[in-house]
């Protein structure tokens, strides 16, 4: 008997956007159960569906066996269902605990807080890795939040669990630990949905793979059947390259001189700590680190988000350390922010959303030039592939992964002089991983200088043309791609100094 | 798809009124009264005096406007009561001063503007939310220019009414023309081309959506706060000195001509859905259901509140787009 | 009585009033619910078709006046309250054909289609001034209050004739009162009332004078449990209608103005065909103000009582009550004063002054205050 | 002096209960992520409906019950349309006032020919103490505050309607009925401020007037703001703001008292105290705002 029976599943969004066409989806009891496919395929709507978020325009869902029609997701949590979503979904302000007890109360409204911290600290003994208790969740790095959300998930004895895109922000150490977590649980019965974008994490975890497009099943796969070429070609029905072009760098003149940096986070606490850093004109120097080392301060420092107070930054020969942002922009910076919810404005339209960090390029005597804007955001939609219905749909409706370009993509088409982008693939799909990458290349080689943050280390490795390793708000270590290894990398991120 | 669009919002109005109003007329049979004579003579009296209706809308439009700009930029500002006062005591005094009524409007606007920042100012320099500070202030300039108007400023000749308008700073109506509602309509016009063309317009708007946007695209959110609270306020003043440069010409002592318009504002600028437009079609609306409520006591000998009853469940069932769009899109895929 | 049978079988068509009433408009217990009381008697008795219309706004006032005129459809516009003045005044002149009578109030000018109804408040406020200092007395103190609703100027008057009361009360007497007089700023907030009342009542005041509409009704209150309390004994007196039914036992006397005879007049003269432009001012001798005696008592608890508000009284009991708290702290030597002043002011041998500004009004006070009474006087003297 | 400034707390202790208990009603909506602005509707509706049953059956008890009661379905309304039918709860609380303030004067002209003030009815009894005096629900507020208070910030019911005002599509996600929560936040705030609207009748000036709430409602709201949405401030805001109050009249009178100046037109200046003082204290001890950061915008799910 399956543990999940989805039947039929059609999906129509109130603004009329069909996501589901009549899905069929079948998870064995004690399978882990790849889930692939494009940015805007379904998976997550289909997920909400079984999660019991959204309710299903048409179609049956079975829990072994049974048929069930959730009212919401305390339901679905009752009949065993847990769920990380691709978005976190803590309540940002209040701590770690609070939450975790928020959460078990649906399934034990009498729960203690002691108990809930007592059950929190054995599970967390039991994946073994540990997250802070008692900060306020809106503190913790995203990295530790996608910890707190796996533990609150096991907190609740899911008998299925859902992952969607549980991977994109951990480091590869993370994720080993992740599978064998996931691998521990399959054993002891419990059925696992796994969204992911990497191949290579798919054929390394899943026993299954169910690969959707556009709405509809292409078809469902045993993993060792099939190669990741395969998996790939039934995503988007062509072949993916999967390893890029590069050719050497061609470093030009210094374009960003950062001289030790001192930058405080929301608590006021240090987050970076004297760094001294340089970027050329046609290289892309890679920052690893492990979420919430201070990349995120230090980028933002760099944008002008957020100020310094120690330390110089120079941008082209002008020293812009206190300069607003927009200024900054003006001179040729461009930021690509780790978080969405920062980079968009999720009540506004693609147009509106297009144009947030290139006012001025369409301003003529502080008048908006909607016709420009428009052919700008027409031109990120079709060159980035966007998956959307009009220019004016609100960005919320988009689905994770075409967010993630739109955010990327509107600031590539400015073709910055020195471009930092955080995360820059993160939530999107093969196709589109590759078509970026190859994209922050070029820009290379037309002699733009970028600063890529990401803890994705096969992204680091695959881009960078030197490497910087940044462990609590200082950098590690700063070489040629070349003296770097996974190996290593990941040492230095853990702070040994190898 | 923008055809389908425009036919759907239309739809939304046309079927948020049909219902408001069945929903009214109900209310209406079960208080005892006959709707359709009640409606009858709501609409002929409400919207059948044009320039009444004009004029009564000019200060309401104003200080919708001075609820919805902010709230734009994300502040909740409940003192666009105390900005008209403050627009119109001070219009009243330079017009009787200086008898230069374009420059009534003008100080009029800027202190009403300058009242708006202060609240801003509060909460982007004090921390200190909105709500409070508008709702202190609005008392405060209640009595204090109930104390300026009975103690100073009086009219000898009628001594509850403060000192007037002179006659040639008055601004009269041109021929039908209502000088003072075509100004609320250009100004309400040139708030739209702000909010909606201009980038100052942008900026106000991403920061109310999201500050952490605003600030990562280098706007500061701070300065939204203040700008729509100035514009804001700006437009309540100028609601105040065109009510009384073009319709009271003086206050009284008791403040009847101007108490509880910034109130009524709160709600035309959320039926207008907030959008300058739309304030000046929802402002036009509920003056009329105004005006004629006064006649439908006249005319059927109801107590006046019963205007106020209708008014209200009108409003209501006005706060529901929702479920009318969703029962719009239900009839869409019935047809289909 | 005598309108029971109203004129039969006139062929012509019935008169027809517009009342409109102030921007409050009914329900303060004062002009606005007064004037109603008067257009329902002119109903009754002289056979006329009344409609009433309350404006929202001071700014509806002008076009509202403009459209009811141009109609035609009333022979009298009636308006109540000073707030009318101006936009009368803006009127008046392009509708010649056009009745307006203008109630509590002047335009200052007199016209053919325009009769102003003034009252002359001091009068009354005088005799409640002295007879809540003999109260006072009775009571064991001397001071005694006033709760104000706005500075405005009927209020001025008032305020000028209760401390004219009580300094003649003291002339007379040689008995020494303290006036406490407290503008509230409001004439609608009632707690602002009862909490304005508490705090005069502990600086000794015996007895408050209501002059906030529904704001003295939050006096009343204060007054009840005041005394119920046991924090001591107060007593309190109503202004324009008679208010003593709310609370018979605590509310001895009220203050009379009659803004529903001046109404009723403005009509009849329609009616009757004696109309005639020009300013009317209503006094003691005109029965235009005064304190309502126990008939007028009756008469407004019958109105409570068929409206189902004297619960378990009648209104006999309420007269009754009344009629033993006026004997206990009325005394005679009180109306003998009263009846006195009462008596000068009716022959005209003294006529109260009218401030016509703000700083008129407060020399006034301010001369009262330091014993002299004449400041208030147009004519005449009492030294 | 003493019987001054025991007068003045009993006027204190008086005024603060229906800003207290309106003010943590609100909050316990507001925290829920609903906004509520027609309290000064509810104030008018139930200080009504308690006059009546009060007047009918002579017991003020009842008539708090009734206001509790109406209180109850205010709440139903105003939760319906904000939480099911995802309606703008700003526009539902302006067009309440309205629908309420007509409903009540009304009902008031068709049961006793009065268009501004009812009869009066039995009170309460209020305690006495000395010359201190207050009402037994001034007790109740401060109960009220204080059990809000710990129910919010101690218990898993707290816990999860606080959740839904930060973040409701997480408190979704983890397992809270959002809508059924906001929905009964929305009716318990009300609820409260019915209470708060009975006690204006029955428990301060024993009958209703046309303007009774007199913009209290108002302040209540501004209450929730100063006592940063936290119950325990919403007491010392109502005490606050009563005390100020209190204060203004006092000040007049007694200079009057003292010295025999009368106070005409300056009258106004001093009924400002209490708005200014109100706002001085808050700049003083205003910390980092915490308002809910969900509140006003309705929840919708997809
Ligand atoms: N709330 C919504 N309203 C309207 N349309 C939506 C909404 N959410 C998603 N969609 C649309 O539904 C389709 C499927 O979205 P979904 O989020 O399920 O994709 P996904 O497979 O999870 O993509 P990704 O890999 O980018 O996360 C997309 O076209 C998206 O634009
Ligand atoms: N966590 C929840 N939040 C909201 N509603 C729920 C929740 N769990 C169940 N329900 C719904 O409420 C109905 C009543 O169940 P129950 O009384 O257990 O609710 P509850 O949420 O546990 O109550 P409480 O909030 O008082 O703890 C259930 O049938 C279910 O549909
Ligand atoms: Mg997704
Ligand atoms: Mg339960």
């Amino acid at each position: 008997m399956p543990a999940v029976e989805m039947r039929d599943i059609v999906k129509v969004y109130p603004d009329g956007v069909v996501a589901l066409k009549g899905v069929n989806f079948i998870v064995e009891e004690g399978e882990i159960h790849g889930l692939l496919g494009e940015n805007g395929a379904g998976k997550s709507t289909l997920m909400r569906i079984l999660y019991g978020e959204i309710k299903p325009t048409k179609g049956t869902i079975k829990l072994f066996g049974k048929e069930v029609k959730f009212q919401g997701p305390w339901d679905a949590i009752r009949h065993g269902v847990g769920m990380v979503y691709q978005h976190f979904t803590l309540v940002p302000s209040f701590t770690v605990l609070e939450n975790l007890h928020l959460a078990m109360l649906s399934l034990n409204p009498k729960i203690t807080v002691e108990e809930v911290e007592k059950l929190a600290k054995e599970k967390m003994e039991y994946v073994g890795f540990k997250v802070p208790l008692y900060e306020p969740v809106e503190e913790l790095p995203i990295g530790i939040q996608q910890r707190v959300e796996i533990i609150k998930v096991l907190m609740g004895n899911a008998k299925v669990l859902i992952l969607d895109e549980p991977t994109s922000v951990l480091t590869p150490i993370e994720v080993e630990e992740l599978f064998r977590t996931l691998k521990g649980l399959r054993e002891k019965g419990i059925t696992i949905i796994f969204i992911t974008h990497k191949l290579k994490e798919v054929k390394e975890i899943t026993d299954r793979v169910t690969v959707l497009r556009r709405g509809e099943v292409v078809g469902t796969v045993k993993t060792d059947e099939v190669s990741e070429n395969d998996l790939a070609k039934m995503m988007v029905q062509r072949d993916v390259v999967m390893s890029i072009e590069k050719k050497p760098a061609k470093p030009g003149k210094t374009v960003l001189k950062v001289e030790d940096l001192w930058v405080k986070d929301d608590r006021g606490l240090d987050a970076v700590k004297g760094i001294t850093l340089e970027l050329k004109e046609g290289e892309i120097l890679g920052i690893a680190g492990v979420q919430g080392n201070g990349q995120r301060e230090l980028a933002e420092a760099l944008a002008g988000i957020r100020a310094s107070y120690k330390g110089s930054i120079k941008l082209l020969d002008v020293d812009v350390t206190g300069m607003p942002a927009i200024e900054r922009y003006k001179l040729g910076i461009a930021y690509v922010p780790d978080s969405r919810k920062v980079g968009l404005v999720y009540d506004m339209n693609v147009t509106e959303n297009v144009i947030l960090t290139n006012l001025w390029g369409v301003t003529s005597s502080k008048r908006i030039l909607w016709e420009k804007a428009n052919t700008i955001a027409e031109d990120v939609v079709r060159r980035f592939d966007v998956v959307v219905s009009s220019l004016k749909t609100p960005i919320k409706h988009l689905s994770g992964g075409n967010q993630q370009k739109v955010m990327v993509g509107r600031e590539i088409v400015r073709e910055p002089k020195v471009f930092i982008v955080s995360e820059p693939t993160q939530g999107l799909d093969i196709g589109a991983t590759e078509f970026i990458r190859k994209t922050l290349v070029e820009l290379r080689d037309k002699g733009k200088a970028i600063l890529l943050i990401s803890t994705d280390l096969d992204e680091i490795l695959q881009l960078s043309d030197r490497i910087a390793v940044i462990y609590e708000g200082k950098i590690m270590a700063v070489g040629k791609r070349e003296k770097f290894t996974l190996e290593k990398l990941g040492l230095l991120m853990g702070g040994v100094n190898a | 798809m923008p055809n389908g669009e425009l036919v759907g919002k239309a739809f939304e109005i046309v079927m948020s009124l049909a219902i408001a109003f069945s929903v009214g007329a109900i209310v209406l049979v079960i208080l005892g009264y006959n709707p359709i004579e009640v409606y009858a003579i709501l609409f002929k009296y409400g919207y059948g005096n044009v320039k009444y209706l004009m004029n009564k809308s000019t200060p309401l439009i104003m200080t919708g406007l001075a609820f919805a700009i902010p709230s734009i930029a994300g502040v909740f500002n409940i003192g666009g009561e105390s900005q008209l006062y403050v627009g119109a005591f001070t219009a009243l005094m330079t017009a009787y001063y200086t008898n230069n009524p374009l420059l009534a409007l003008i100080v009029g606007a800027l202190a009403g503007a300058c009242l708006g920042w202060f609240i801003g100012a509060l909460r982007v320099y004090r921390g200190i939310n909105e709500v409070i500070t508008a709702i202190m202030v609005n008392w405060v300039f209640f009595y204090v220019i109930t104390y300026l108007i009975a103690g100073v400023f009086y009219n000898p000749q009628r001594p509850h009414e403060s000192i007037p308008v002179p006659e040639n700073a008055r601004i009269k109506p041109i021929g039908d023309l209502s000088v003072i509602f075509s100004i609320a309509v250009i100004v309400a016009l040139a708030y739209y081309y702000l909010l909606y063309y201009t980038d100052l317009g942008y900026r106000l708007r991403v920061s109310g959506l999201s500050p952490s946007s605003a600030r990562y695209a280098g706007f500061d959110p701070s300065k939204a706060v203040l700008t729509s609270m100035l514009l804001g306020g700006a437009a309540a003043g100028l609601g105040g000195a065109l009510l009384v440069l073009g319709i009271t010409y003086n206050i009284d002592d008791m403040l009847s001509a101007v108490y509880g318009l910034g109130f009524t504002g709160i709600g035309i600028g959320l039926l207008g859905r907030n959008h300058p437009i739309g304030i000046i079609f929802s402002a036009l609306f509920l003056s009329g259901l105004i005006i004629g409520g006064q006649w439908v006591e006249l005319k059927t000998g109801a107590p006046p509140e019963l205007a106020d009853t209708l008014m209200g469940v009108i409003v209501i069932a006005l706060a529901i787009p929702y479920v009318y769009r969703m029962i719009f899109r239900k009839l869409a895929e019935g047809r289909q | 009585i005598q309108g029971e049978t109203s004129p039969t079988a006139t062929p012509e068509k019935k008169v027809k009033v517009a009342v409109l009433f102030d921007v409050g408009g009914r329900g303060d217990l004062s002009f606005n619910d007064m004037a109603y009381l008067g257009a329902e008697r002119a109903k009754k008795e002289l056979g006329v078709e009344v409609d009433y219309m309350t404006p929202k706004s001071n700014e509806d006032m002008v076009p509202l006046l403009r459209q009811l005129s141009e109609s035609g459809e009333y022979d009298l516009l009636v308006l109540i309250g000073f707030l009318w003045t101006g936009p009368l005044n803006e009127v008046a002149d392009d509708y010649p054909n056009q009745k307006f009578a203008l109630i509590d109030s002047t335009t200052g000018k007199v016209r053919e289609n325009e009769v102003d109804i003034l009252f002359r408040e001091q009068e009354v406020a005088a005799l409640m001034g002295v007879i809540a200092s003999g109260m006072a007395y009775e009571l064991g103190g001397n001071t005694i209050g006033a709760v104000a609703g706005m500075d405005i100027p009927p209020l001025w008057k008032f305020h000028i004739g209760y401390l004219f009361g009580a300094k003649y009360f003291e002339k007379k007497t040689g008995k020494p009162v303290k006036v406490l007089w407290q503008y509230t700023g409001t004439f609608t907030d009632t707690q602002v009332g009862y909490n304005t009342a508490m705090q005069l009542l502990q600086q000794d005041a015996k007895v408050l004078y209501g002059l906030a509409g529904l704001t003295h009704v939050g006096m009343f209150n204060a007054i009840i449990d005041w005394n119920e309390q046991g924090k001591g004994k107060a007593l309190a007196m109503g202004q324009d209608a008679s208010q003593e039914w709310y609370a018979p036992k605590y509310i001895p006397i009220s203050g009379a103005k009659r803004v529903d005879v001046a109404v009723y007049k403005a009509i009849e003269m329609v009616v009757k065909g004696e109309w005639k432009g020009g300013i009317v001012t209503l006094g003691l001798k005109e029965n235009g103000v005064g304190y309502w005696d126990l008939e007028g008592v009756r008469e407004f608890a019958q109105f409570a009582y068929e409206a189902g508000k004297l619960k378990g009284m009648t209104p006999d009991e309420v007269v009754n009550i009344v009629k033993e708290t006026r004997e206990a702290y009325i005394k005679p030597y009180v109306w003998d004063i009263v009846n006195e002043l009462a008596e000068k002011i009716k022959s005209g041998e003294i006529v109260f002054k009218t401030p016509k500004t703000h700083e008129e009004y407060e020399k006034i006070i301010e001369e009262l205050n330091k014993g002299n009474l004449d400041a208030a006087l147009e004519k005449g003297s009492v030294s | 002096m003493i019987g001054d400034i025991l007068n003045i707390i009993s006027n204190t202790l008086i005024s603060m209960v229906p800003l207290t208990l309106a003010g943590v009603g609100e909050i316990i909506t507001e925290k829920s992520g609903v906004v509520n602005i027609g309290l000064e509707g509810i104030f008018i509706l139930s200080a009504f409906t308690s006059t009546v049953v009060t007047f009918y059956t002579g017991n003020p008890y009842l008539g708090l019950l009734v206001g509790v009661i109406v209180g109850v379905l205010s709440g139903i309304l105003h939760g319906l349309i904000s939480v099911y039918l995802k309606g703008d709860q700003i526009i539902a609380g302006v067009g309440f006032n309205s629908f309420a303030y007509g409903i009540s004067l009304l009902a008031l002209v068709s049961l006793w020919h009065s268009h501004g003030s009812s009869p009066s009815v039995n009170k309460i009894p209020m305690i006495i103490v000395g010359s201190l005096s207050f009402s037994p629900l001034t007790i109740v507020a401060f109960l009220v505050g204080f059990a809000a208070w710990w129910w919010l910030y101690k218990t898993p019911g707290g816990l999860r309607l606080r959740a839904c005002g930060e973040d409701p599509r997480a408190a979704e996600a983890m397992g809270v009925n959002v809508y059924r929560v906001r929905f009964y936040a929305t009716v318990v705030g009300s609820a409260l401020t019915g209470l708060g609207g009975a006690y204006l009748v029955v428990g301060w000036i024993g009958q209703f007037t046309k303007f009774i709430s007199a913009g209290r409602g108002f302040i209540a709201l501004a209450n929730v703001a100063f006592s940063n949405w936290n119950p325990l401030m919403a007491i010392v805001g109502g005490l606050l703001f009563g005390f100020f109050e209190a204060l203004s009249i006092y000040i007049p009178i007694k200079l009057q008292e003292m010295t025999g100046r009368v106070f005409t037109a300056e009258a106004s200046l001093f009924r400002t105290i209490p708005y200014l003082a109100t706002l001085v204290v808050v700049a003083i001890i205003m910390k980092k705002v915490k308002m809910p950061r969900a509140l006003g915008k309705p929840y919708i799910k997809e």
